[in-house]
């Protein structure tokens, strides 16, 4: 037998578990659309999920979706509606907790997925914000799902898409953000929190098999490590059925590589229709 | 009665969309993009089009991979399930094209100012964000009642919208059903309305429920009958998501000549005739069609 | 399974109407007022609520005849077929009512500032007028933009909102159809819903059609079964206008005596068991039901 | 025989005259809803009415109506929708004309329907705005229906609800207003406009049998007239036949007395339910 499980499908097992029963969770994309569903699948029956294109919904999809807009997400939803309807829950404070991803991220939790090289003359542009810095401005909580690369990890973003705690403590509320920030980075190797004082990223948890001398040579600035540091849960074979229930195909899951879809760049993966 | 709108789609994309509009798609997110109309632009040479919108899954990124765009103003440009765009990236990173970056609520901000008459909206979103260095419709601005730091998103309002929709009349009565995006505000903001349709149906259906009208007819300057009109994105009652053309297209527009290839396959030869189903094929078409069907329950307007 | 929300209306009323709240209501304007959860609030007799409501056709007259209100939040208190409300009139007269005067733009702005979470929304009406004078959630603001005159209209966030619909489940899921008005953004700004309808039915009507649905469940706190809960006003699908019921009213009004005579028959026979449609008796119900029905045709939400 | 037309019939008959075909017309209740069905079935078939409750409709009612929001309006309606979907309409500048009512109107076309004796200490309350701010303001024209006694036409309103031309010639442009204004004023003795120059109201037409010295008398500053008078054309039979089939019970336009129903106050009218 080979790895029990891949790479994708212990960070989409660990973004589930930061969901709590009867939130009001803002889906976004790809890992995060898929740990919604196995939150609501195990723990978190009475989760609600928001989708940014004016989708309310508090029952699994009855098919498996490939993207929050596929009809079955749409069937037998809650609310059909307009997006500035689900955006004023997030504005309105009733969200509680969002998932987003990066090219980019800094210590403070701030994240780029607008230009890699600065926006005068950009090395490389990235599809941009969509609802990402609305989920990080105004959902109670956000969690970040990337790919971790010491290139991606850096002291400071080129660009700041979608704000974490900006430039330390007291930034987001100077700014008149009304509340929110990170809780969370769920990456290929770990699991990072933020310090409440210093509001900066701090390793919490590292996946099974990888060190902390790993995680920091992939860091771009040097990275604290929490005093109690856990080891990432593996998924138990409950919650990788419902993950393959929904991915069938491993779409999204199935790389054994740390290259994840979720990333905002071309793949080379086998490419199927899935139906 | 009132005059017909219905006419054919080269020349609603001939008389509404002229070089140089603004033009508001994909409003409804990842279904019901009027791809349809959007290839005609391509196939009649648009130039310095000003695309409007949230997201656009590959429909900009055609329209400007063919060279029809000089400015966008939304919140994310690529290909919903694997991410970046190849001819928007390389029309950027060469400063061919010009970028206001929104989030999606900002951008749903600026269309709803534009819908309701106003010269901006104020959202508590973006605040501290870099979207400010990149999008000069984004300024600060002090609540007078709070004095909290508040985001002004100036109005939007494009010279077109162009919504595909499920069915409508002659008269550019319409109904739409699914998510439904920024549709209400792009088309309330916009000096005129193109529609391309699944169905051109009796105005009485339409009549029968008007709550499911997105925007009343007298906005609407032309309706387009076009059956498969939103392909590859899903629209609901009628087809789903055909992943694999997207996938296809992303593979494809890597390099410019693949671009082209792709675009002589799938853009050049639609005609006057509006042949795209042909071109699908029956078998695609079939495995894309509704399997499950889930019917509204009905509801009574009467007196 | 989440709990049912469902609960008699004395105990919604109860529970989620405490003395000294801001009770938006009539957000339907001339439909599906509320009338039966307003009647409940006389006879708990509720003190110094505020109401907030576009105009309120009567409702709001009631409440402030039987001495439950200190404050209106409105565009327009009155009888809309024949005009001024007695009541009303005699409780602003002697001072004993603070109004804040609104147009409908801007009790709607107030509205959507408050459901989408901002402090403020910007409109361009009321310019000039005295409304200003009468209503500190009025203020001019330059448009960061065009440096134009703007009138600012503060937020609105009433502590609950008290909607009448046609169908809703115990969950809260619910339809609504006809004219909206501001119900949708007075459900959203308010900090619960309590639902009242003229028919509980099964989740799968409510989910068969998503798009209908005025406001998420999980937005709800209480759902009451009221059949002709909206009586006199309309509710589309199940009865029309009592026009003889608003003259009644308004000609027994017309003295705090007559006003208790009304009160005594109208009102207090109400009881826990709720039996207001035994009160208007078969003979008016039947006059009022629909005689020409009008069924809209239905959609697919399938896949 | 005794009158062949009520006064009311006649002011409903002069509303309809000012909709042009194929114009967008915000309906205001009583008279000018009247007045707006009139024009429908006679000289404006393209019309369409919006209506401030979220109904737009180009095809009129399918049996009577008493109020803007009875079901036979919303029965076969363009579009149900929101307050703000319609009064967006108007502030967007679609509407090219609006008919409001008033208790007290001045010179300069300003309206009062709230306070009568100032708004500190009233004399008399009246039901307020409603949506006639919003149409005095946003507009591209308004249409004032009154009747007209000389302690309603005051030099100066108590309480301006509903702007005309304010203080006179650019004083809507200053206050910030985007268009529109008054161009007619309909009352119980005659049809008045505004001078382009000066924004006061001048008598243009008076009705059959009143003379402009009663006019005069009945307003509360030196009134001017136009230098070619006109008198107001009788409704056709064919117009009266159309009033008559939509208020067929005559509960707006029955009365042959000149208090009018349209303004808010108390009236001793016979009841009846119209069904």
């Amino acid at each position: 037998m080979e790895d029990a499980y891949t790479p994708v499908e212990l960070m989409v097992t660990a973004a589930a578990r930061e969901i709590a029963d009867e939130e009001v969770v803002f889906v976004g994309m790809r890992i995060p659309l898929l740990g919604f569903l196995l939150a609501k699948h195990t723990h978190a029956p009475h989760a609600v999920g928001v989708y940014e294109l004016g989708v309310v919904r508090d029952t699994p999809a009855p098919s498996s979706i490939l993207t929050m807009g596929d009809l079955p997400n749409l069937s037998g939803a809650s609310w059909l509606a307009n997006t500035d309807d689900t955006m004023g829950l997030l504005q309105r404070g009733l969200v509680d907790v969002s998932f987003i991803g990066g090219a980019q991220v800094d210590r403070f939790g701030n994240l780029n997925t607008s230009y890699i090289g600065g926006w005068r003359s950009p090395g490389t542009r990235l599809p941009g914000s969509g609802g990402a810095c609305d989920l990080a401005c105004l959902a109670k909580r956000h969690i970040i799902v990337m790919v971790h690369e010491r290139r991606r990890f850096k002291k400071r973003v080129d660009y700041m898409t979608s704000p974490g705690y900006g430039e330390g403590p007291g930034w987001r509320a100077q700014a008149g953000l009304p509340r929110g920030g990170p809780s969370a980075v769920i990456t290929t190797l770990g699991i990072f929190r933020f310090d409440e004082d210093s509001c900066e990223m701090v390793l919490a948890s590292v996946h099974p098999g990888v060190s902390v001398e790993t995680v920091r040579s992939q860091t771009g600035w040097p990275l604290k490590v929490a005093p109690h540091l856990l080891q990432t849960p593996v998924p138990t074979e409950a919650e990788l059925a419902v993950i393959r229930r929904f991915d069938p195909e491993g779409y999204w899951t199935g790389s054994k590589k740390e290259s994840i879809p979720f990333v905002e760049e071309a793949r080379s993966r086998k490419k199927k229709n899935i139906p | 009665m009132s005059p017909s709108k219905l006419v054919s789609l080269s020349e609603a994309v001939s008389r509404w969309v002229p070089d140089g509009a603004a033009v508001a798609m994909g409003c409804a997110f990842e279904a019901l993009i009027p791809f349809a109309a959007g290839h005609e632009m391509i196939r009649q040479e648009k130039k310095r089009l000003t695309l409007i919108g949230p997201i656009s899954d590959i429909l900009f990124d055609q329209l400007v991979g063919a060279g029809c765009v000089s400015r966008i103003q939304a919140a994310w440009v690529g290909n919903v399930i694997t991410g970046s765009a190849y001819p928007f990236r390389r029309a950027v990173e060469e400063g061919r094209l010009k970028v206001e970056d929104h989030s999606n609520l900002t951008l749903a901000m600026a269309l709803k100012a534009g819908a309701m008459g106003l010269s901006f909206m104020p959202a508590r979103t973006a605040l501290g964000s870099d979207l400010f260095q990149t999008n000069p419709g984004l300024k600060t601005l002090t609540c007078p009642f709070t004095g909290q730091t508040l985001t002004a998103v100036s109005a939007i309002c494009p010279d077109v919208a162009v919504v595909h929709v499920q069915r409508a009349d002659a008269l550019g009565n319409s109904h739409m059903w699914g998510n439904l995006g920024v549709t209400r505000e792009a088309c309330l903001a916009s000096r005129h309305v193109l529609m391309t349709a699944e169905e051109i149906v009796d105005s009485e259906v339409l009549l029968s429920d008007p709550n499911r009208v997105v925007v009343p007819g007298f906005r609407v300057s032309a309706v387009v009958h076009a059956p498969w009109g939103a392909h590859p994105s899903p629209v609901p009652g009628y087809y789903n998501r055909d992943h694999e053309a997207f996938l296809d297209y992303q593979k494809q527009s890597r390099t410019p000549r693949g671009f082209d290839r792709w675009k002589e396959k799938w853009v050049d030869p639609v005609g006057k005739g509006y042949r795209y189903p042909e071109l699908l094929g029956k078998d695609r078409m079939e495995a894309l069609m509704i399997q499950h069907r889930r019917p509204s329950v009905p509801v009574d307007y009467g007196y």
